[in-house]
């Protein structure tokens, strides 16, 4: 049913309580029994309007109003319970014809200023509007529509993993992780973390990588020649602390001595 | 500060591109077949490392749509390029696979729609003047999860009320490349015939919509 | 009451259902070609109203198979049925559309890297008492197997836990020549103790490196 509004007339508009209602009325009277029909047919009074007046020809001004408005007050009760908000916009365009009707009733001078201002203007103005509005609406619905009218055409794309990709991380997300941690552990307070100025632990790693190699080392082989001093300081500082946390073992069978370092390999029994 | 990737050797240094017209076709073929969204001739040039004008791909593309002309595909342009798409009467057959899926709009949602199409931006209030009913929040979420429609700013009067507008998304879907596809507005005709009065009533047209 | 739509979709007994080889070939390339998963042949039988067999469909599959050799796209079977796809060769050129992304790494691993870059030489064990929450074999596997961690010794408790380090090549990844050049630690001590929660630390750029 293309918009009972334009159709070809035999269909019943509507079926009520089983009975088809054949026709629509001739004015802006709701029959109670058909009530909801309305309100559902029609998107609101401008569209009714528009009906009336494009079927029926009915003309703005011949409006019984006085009985109309009676029959709209009956059923302000009926409507309050589900549709109000549509009530009232059905009872503002009552108000509004009935308006219209008074102000042409009153004595009008034909001046080119009143007749400008010709109270029927603005509401025919919008009826207009909607009407063409309406129209557009029901030639958009008829372009064709993706996915209604066509498909689009969607062909996989083969995937062969020529390289895998593997993640990159920025120094930023490094840094971030990392005050995450500590953030974390302000939070649990119960995890002391030591602060060690971080050179430290660098040069522990790369002492227990050389001593990985060889096993034993002479204390001084763990010394870069090309060093600088803070870096022989340092150097000293991580072996002292691989020393600590029980990483490595320093020896010197005598006075004097060479130093031997030996990383307690936890690995293998040795 | 973004590490760079470490990957030896990425896949553009490996094609062989001697572009013959034939290669060249068989590319944006392949490259309009397998594209999630439409793609414009800006972004078809990266095909081929940007040595091909658009004026060239222009060519091919037309070329290409010539081809497939009565296959059942057509190649179109909408508002953010080019697709390949079924032709309209292939549908009823894909329908047999798939029972359609779209919904039918209500006539609230199509008014809504061809409001805000035509005259937009507009705020809720200015679709409600128009319709002379309130417009039910449903109707409007319907078209923006569509993807139809969108808040495009807000005008500055009380409650600053959202402005909406129709996206590209829309037009692609109505395989249109403009707003000035849309179906023209149609003049109506007079509300009062005849009548003596009613003739003198000054009546404008709705202005023109500027798009 | 919703609005029909007045469009030219048909109702199925509008389809001229007189199925020429050429027809049957067109509804099943379009099928194939705009679904969007693979069809299986008891699928596409539904196409033609059940009216072709199985067999028949095979012969025309296999035909059209022929026909789109060499074109860039192949229709390939699957365990679930037939579709189309691009060829491997093709990959290149649509790489250049849409470069492929490049996956990230979780929190845990990016906490654990964090962790023994500043903290190293460290068991896993340390790890978990720093992060709070057990450290899965498979995070220390992903950055060993990437060579960024790498053991260095183990230590002497109970368990003989591995010591876990960063490697040369980890430096080199982020651009680095010595760990000195990471955020030091002593700035985000502050950071961390004079902020509440670290979304609202105030983060300054580290130190700017000088490469």
């Amino acid at each position: 049913m293309d918009l009972v509004i334009d159709s070809p007339d035999p269909h019943p508009i509507a079926r009520v309580c089983g009975k088809p209602l054949l026709e629509i009325p001739q004015d802006l009277y709701i029959p109670p029994h058909a009530l909801e029909v309305f309100l559902d047919t029609f998107q609101g009074p401008l569209d009714l309007l528009l009906y009336l007046i494009r079927k029926h020809n009915l003309n703005i001004l011949d409006i019984p109003m006085a009985e109309l408005t009676q029959q709209y007050m009956s059923y302000v009760d009926m409507m309050r319970m589900e549709q109000l908000e549509l009530a009232a916009e059905y009872l503002l365009m009552t108000a509004l014809l009935i308006e219209i009707k008074s102000r042409m009733l009153l004595p009008n001078p034909k001046t080119l200023a009143e007749e400008e201002h010709d109270p029927r203007a603005e509401l025919v103005q919008r009826l207009l509007e909607y009407e063409q509005m309406k129209k557009a609406a029901l030639r958009l619905n008829e372009l064709p529509q993706a996915e209604r009218d066509f498909t689009l055409v969607q062909v996989l794309i083969k995937h062969e993993e020529i390289v895998t990709l593997l993640p990159d991380i920025s120094i930023d997300d490094l840094r971030e992780a990392w005050i995450t941690v500590l953030t974390r552990t302000k939070v649990n307070r119960h995890h002391q973390v030591k602060r060690e100025t971080l050179s430290v632990r660098a040069f522990m790693s790369q002492v227990l990588r050389d001593l990985r190699a060889h096993n034993q080392l002479e204390f001084y082989d763990l010394f870069s020649p090309t060093a600088t001093i803070t870096e022989v300081v340092v150097t000293f500082l991580a072996i002292l602390e691989l020393a600590k946390e029980l990483l490595l073992e320093i020896s010197q069978s005598r006075d004097s001595g060479i130093i031997y370092v030996r990383s307690i390999n936890a690995a293998q029994p040795t | 500060m973004s590490v760079q990737s470490t990957l030896p050797n990425q896949p553009e240094t490996q094609i062989s591109d001697s572009f013959t017209p034939e290669r060249i076709q068989k590319i944006l073929e392949v490259a309009l077949l397998t594209a999630q969204e439409p793609l414009p001739i800006t972004e078809l040039r990266k095909l081929f490392n940007h040595e091909l004008s658009t004026a060239v791909l222009s060519k091919f593309l037309h070329r290409i749509r010539e081809k497939w002309n009565d296959s059942g595909i057509e190649l179109v342009t909408v508002a953010s390029g080019w697709r390949f798409q079924s032709s309209t009467d292939m549908q009823p057959y894909l329908d047999r696979l798939t029972p359609p899926k779209t919904p039918r709009y209500s006539r609230a949602v199509l008014e809504t729609l061809a409001i805000i199409a035509y005259r937009q931006p507009v705020t809720r209030g200015d679709i409600e003047e128009i319709r002379g009913v309130s417009v039910s929040s449903m109707v409007l979420k319907t078209l923006t999860t569509r993807g139809w429609i969108e808040t495009v700013g807000h005008r500055n009067a009380p409650g600053k009320p959202a402005l909406f507008a129709t996206t590209e998304h829309f037009l692609n879907a109505l395989n249109l490349r403009t707003l000035d596809e849309l179906p023209p507005l149609e003049e109506m005709k007079s509300l009062v015939e005849s009548g003596g009065e009613s003739q003198q009533l000054p009546l404008q047209q709705p202005a023109a919509p500027d798009y």
